[in-house]
């Protein structure tokens, strides 16, 4: 299972684990916290919602991905659902290559799929309110109707 | 029958986390005018569009059976 | 002591737990392993040995190039050295930034800085001898007699 | 006195951690002859040279009491 959609604390060492290799020389790992100020407002805690069963394939969707761009990776990604705190962990990517520079931009990549195209939704917590983030704050149009592949260098 | 599935915002707006209702033969563009009528549903025309699990297209037609979900823009991350 | 040379195996999690930060919006953590096979030779184990006082001072400036390049990071760098098997965790970066693609990039800055000139050397072990590395397998030339920042995207 | 330090393949060629010697008033430049003159040194030309933990270069002149260092291409990571 190196793709979860996971109600319980992140274990950081537990994904890592997934993509140990004897030919790997690298492990990147991106991990996303809730972070307290957003554009000058302060974030109390925010909540995670899935469509969990799409969400597991997407992200497998996204592994594969990866192993056709960057030879010889192992990916492993876990993403939070829930209510989380500031500095909480909601999403923990692991790439392991032969070498460095592959680690780096496949561990990228993931990220930027994630955020392009798996069902996950937040929704920011503040004193004077609360709102599903998504269109509002970070503006992705789909004019295809589907999510396409970014370029990452943008 | 199909189950709808509505997250985020529209499932705020909706009031369900889904619906059953029969939309075989509807292409994906003609269910969303029907829920347009329906729901008060902001933003509806940003959703992206999944049949069982997949992201389709506004053309694409429903099955019987079919699971639908409107996909608001994401922020997984 | 976010920077440190260690005699044992590093323990990634408290790595990172050392650049938790509630303006941070990402962790980036890069982990250097052994690989068993390099350019078609298998390793059977690697040696790192370091000027342990000169490496803890250069991992310290390493931090400081980050924190004056990229604003609100935090730095942690631990390496190992002593005698390492395949797999096993010769180094770890950890790189919390507000967002997240300064995360990637102030890590591999830390990576390649590094490499350039933090005083630590890994002798090569295979079946037919033994090596140190550096001006041998991965050519460094440094005419200035100093280490320079190079340009990453080489 | 000044404490001279060899590491990686340097410290096998002289066969010591370091050596105490009285280098004060050299350059590094003059430091670096005088010890290809005692030991076989294999790519000596590739070293850096440290003072006192800190990078240097050939002309600098060494001080009573500085440790000198030869950092061989470094391979950490």
């Amino acid at each position: 299972m190196n793709f979860e959609i996971s109600k319980e604390p992140i274990n950081i060492q537990g994904v890592i684990d997934k993509v140990v290799d004897r030919d790997a020389g690298a492990i990147n790992t991106f991990i996303g916290t809730v972070r307290e100020t957003t554009k000058g407002k302060k974030t109390l805690y925010l909540i995670y919602e899935a469509y969990e069963s799409m969400a597991v394939k997407k992200l497998e969707q996204i592994g594969r991905e990866i192993q056709e761009r960057w030879k010889g990776a192992k990916v492993a990604i876990t993403h939070r659902v829930g209510r989380l705190e500031i500095s909480d962990v909601a999403v923990v990517i692991a790439v392991s290559t032969p070498h460095r520079a592959a680690s780096y931009e496949a561990s990228r990549y993931a990220i930027e799929r994630i955020k392009e195209m798996v069902p996950i939704w937040k929704k920011e917590h503040w004193e004077d309110g609360a709102e599903w983030i998504g269109d509002q704050l970070e503006q992705v149009p789909y004019p295809s109707g589907k999510p396409e592949v970014k370029d990452l260098d943008e | 029958m199909n189950k709808v599935l509505f997250f985020a915002h529209l499932r705020d707006a909706v009031g369900e986390d889904f619906i059953k209702m029969d939309a075989a033969g509807k292409t994906v563009a003609q269910l969303k005018e029907l829920l347009k009528e329906q729901y008060d549903l902001p933003r509806f025309d940003t959703v992206m569009t999944a049949i069982n699990e997949e992201f389709c297209s506004d053309d694409d037609v429903i099955q019987e059976g079919d699971e639908i979900a409107f996909i608001p823009p994401v922020s997984g991350g």
